[in-house]
């Protein structure tokens, strides 16, 4: 077996946030990818859902768009698209909601609608799609991205979709009640949304206004100054760092098999 | 009633320069044929509505028809950007194109709202984004019994609605199968609407085994039916045609020079005689 | 996640005096089986929620289960007018029912915006009727894009939705076929949702010839499910057993009288053990 | 044959109101009846809408419920009710709403609420359902109903569904701007909603304020005084009065028989 990728590394770390009974809204790439091996590995029969309205799906590649044929064929339901977003996700049924972006801040805040100003753009990126709603309505939200100091960067261009707003805001300060992201996962390390006391999210004492993403395990191989000279912002790592689980033999052929089926269909 | 004609009929009749349009299918089902014979008849400074632009705006955007477009996520869906899009809007080529943008919910629930005859949608949402700074048509409402504050947007009502389907009965009844989209809500939403569909069968009502996700709009809910085999490639039809992903990666090749793109829509679209570039598929 | 119990173990586990409850089923699948079980356990206090009160609730509020009925018609369809039901609200017999009053139209949208997790519902309705001045959960929002005084209903949150459906697999996953009614926005806008079934099967996905116009909830989104053949009798379930309209009829002279009623919910509910009305049907 | 009874002029009457072209939401008892007749005799086309979701329903017999299983088995398609009363009643693709009533009055408003006070009835009728809103959506309300002066009255004790309101008001009053009610069918009588000036209300000069029911058409053996006799208000009768044309012997052979096989399944 070849070497293990950093990609593959943040694939199956992120996979294994999931649970057997999460409730997933999936988006696509790398979100896709994880969801779909937590599926075929240590979490069977995990719910995923697209925004393409397919409940409960189970495809045996990974889908090119967030509307493929393949995805309704092995769905338990199609519902439209309104009923989507209305019922399922604003209907408070999703656990976790998987996200990607082009640009993200340490608060966990996300950018996919421009970079450089909104009216003169430098890129016109595609935009919110179901991110906004996803962000404020799914229970929790994990993050997966490659880390790049393009992506990874101080301030974001645009907040396309909440995450606990600027230092001093929560996502009270919104009337959002969700959690909100708590873990990022990139292929050089995991990161913890937490405050300066080391509290999570679910903590009842968490300070929302002061926390931010922390370095809390890094894939076999990368360092903290790999980490720091990816990141446009000053990293925090956690006291105790760990160094994260390599995949199993099972996890990574069963990802290698995913992806070299996808490929072979496309 | 519903009347059956030919596609370019269907256009020249009910397509005008500067209305508003919706064309809907959400990945599945695009009514690519469609557009393309909106471009041939060159109509120009529409307003264009879609959740997901996809490569069919990208090319209405770039052989310039449109001067606005309403939309949640121009992306080409697993492949990247619209550089057609990205062109008009960054700079201004062919035209300028004006954006109102929006998040999938509020355009899902803005459909919603113009097909149950609503002047607006109320739902929750739009939170904590700037979506808010940059879009005069989110507004809010209060709850009078909770004092909630509520996004509230316009209901989208088209002059026209333009969507592809399996089939249609000989009373003008369709059926969609497979992801339904917003389809139906864009059709009861519109003004006038326009359905191409893969086949024509004598009665719905008879058909064996209707799939659990099908959606059927009654005849005299639909302007005109067009039978265009192969209308939504290179968007698929369940139970017909698959997604043709290779031409949608090969797009961002296409549409990422100007020069390029317009030699594809000369040989793809334009130079095809009307409704010829429908029997052999769109592309 | 989904339990599979016995009906008198889910009502006992999620039905306690003084909550509300939605039994759902528009004339179709009326869930009179868990009804039954509901009046022997002896339940107090309701709020019964149900656009057509229909005979299900004019036995519940015969015996004295119901301090409040929220619903929008409330009459024996095809046969008249619901005698518990008039006692009730006429004399106070067994005891007084409050009554909140809506149409159609807002009911189905105050389980739409109950499903959708909304505060209350926006949409067209109530002008000109005096139903305003008799309830005073019918306020109104102004659209801010038009102005238009629209009319607002809070959305319907039940403690506990009841339904019946036609079946579940063993996943918990739950399909109702034929005329669907409110019952997927019942079961999603309450807190705890009970499904009785007619039957279970290994796997839905696997049935071959899934209806059109078939209805299907996830496992997840119900508590428990119980397997209670004929448990909508005297309604009906398509597929299995139709309406027993003599009954309904019949159910005219029954109720018209407060002793004949109550031995006949003596004989026909409170003297079968636990469940085994159910084995019979409903009468 | 047997004599034509007066309810059986009644429904052939109703009937004869509806157009092949027709959307029409049909409400249980005598509007369903004149509708399937129409649909069986001279609308084979006509499109039938029940509250319960089904669409283009072709029942062979008359459903005892407004859900009965045959509504949906004879369905082009069934929709759930919050979709029927959004997209299909609110969407405004409804051309005619036929209702009934316990009450009605001159101007065409509708009571099937209560009889006596709201909070101490003397008779607790069913209460709207569907009709409040069938009344200000559908594009044209027909009433049909059995003349008696319990029913036809001055004044509703409740107004349950809008008609033009009280004299003096107009739809419009209440924001409403379909055209309400046009046509009662009784089984003495045909009215027609009328302005003093005889105009009736698709007339751009139609005078909503003062107009009423007005009994253009007598069924054969009615007199003037019967039609009085069983209302409440005092009648007007159109200056050139009609009589109703005689039920043909298919329209009464398939009437009949309908009925019939309605019996027989019950």
């Amino acid at each position: 077996m070849t070497a293990i990728s950093p990609k593959e590394y943040m694939t199956v770390s992120a996979a294994r946030l999931l649970r057997n009974e999460d409730v997933c809204f999936v988006g696509i790439g790398a979100p896709s990818a994880a969801c779909n091996l937590a599926r075929l590995t240590h979490a069977p029969e995990i719910t995923l859902i697209y925004e393409s309205g397919t409940i409960a799906t189970t495809p045996d590649r990974l889908p090119l768009s967030i509307g493929d044929g393949d995805l309704h064929d092995t769905a338990l339901t199609t519902v439209s698209v309104p009923e989507m977003f209305q019922y399922w996700l604003q209907g408070g049924r999703i656990s976790i909601g998987f996200l990607g972006a082009a640009q993200l801040d340490r608060r966990g805040n996300l950018n996919t609608t421009v970079i450089g100003d909104y009216d003169a753009p430098k890129v016109r990126l595609p935009g919110g799609g179901g991110a906004p709603e996803i962000a404020t309505q799914a229970r929790e939200i994990f993050i997966t991205a490659e880390q790049s100091k393009r992506t990874f960067v101080d301030k974001i261009d645009f907040l396309t979709s909440l995450g606990h707003g600027q230092f001093g805001e929560s996502r009270g300060t919104f009337g959002v009640h969700t959690k909100g992201p708590t873990r990022l996962v990139t292929d050089l390390a995991i990161w913890d949304m937490l405050d300066p006391e080391g509290r999570k999210v679910c903590d009842p004492d968490f300070q929302a206004q002061t926390a931010e993403f922390v370095v809390v395990s890094l894939h076999p191989g990368v360092t903290r100054d790999d980490v720091v000279g990816s990141v446009g912002w000053t990293v925090r790592f956690a006291p105790h760092l760990e160094v994260t689980p390599t995949p199993t033999p099972l996890e990574l052929e069963t990802l290698r098999a995913l992806h070299a089926r996808s490929a072979n269909s496309q | 009633m519903t009347r059956f004609t030919t596609l370019s009929d269907a256009i020249r009749d009910n397509v005008s320069n500067g209305q508003s349009i919706a064309m809907e299918g959400f990945t599945h089902l695009i009514p690519f044929a469609a557009a393309h014979e909106v471009i041939r008849q060159g109509v120009e400074g529409l307003t264009l509505i879609r959740m997901t632009p996809d490569i069919i705006y990208d090319q209405l955007v770039g052989v310039g028809a449109a001067r606005k477009m309403v939309f949640s996520y121009a992306g080409n869906p697993g492949a990247g950007l619209l550089h057609r899009v990205r062109d008009a809007v960054e700079n201004g080529w062919p035209r300028a194109l004006e954006l109102e943008e929006h998040s999938h919910a509020a355009m899902a629930n803005a459909y919603h709202a113009g097909a149950a005859n609503l002047p607006s949608a109320v739902f929750r949402g739009y939170r904590g984004t700037d979506l808010t700074n940059v879009n005069r048509n989110i507004k809010s409402v209060i709850c009078p019994f909770t004092n909630e504050k509520l996004a509230c947007v316009p209901a989208i009502r088209p002059d026209v609605t333009i969507i592809h389907a399996q089939r249609a009965d000989r009373n003008g009844n369709v059926q969609i199968d497979g992801i339904v989209g917003v389809q139906k809500e864009a059709v009861l939403a519109a003004n006038v609407a326009i359905v191409t569909v893969e086949e024509i069968v004598d009665d719905l009502r008879a058909l064996p085994n209707r799939n659990a996700n099908t959606c059927i709009l009654p005849g005299w809910c639909v302007t005109a039916i067009c039978h265009v085999p192969m209308g939504a490639a290179p968007s698929y039809a369940t139970g017909y045609y698959p997604r043709d992903n290779d031409f949608y990666l090969e797009w961002s090749r296409i549409s990422s020079d100007r020069d390029r793109f317009l030699a594809w829509i000369e040989e793809h679209v334009l130079a095809h005689p009307v409704d010829a570039s429908v029997q052999e598929g769109a592309r």
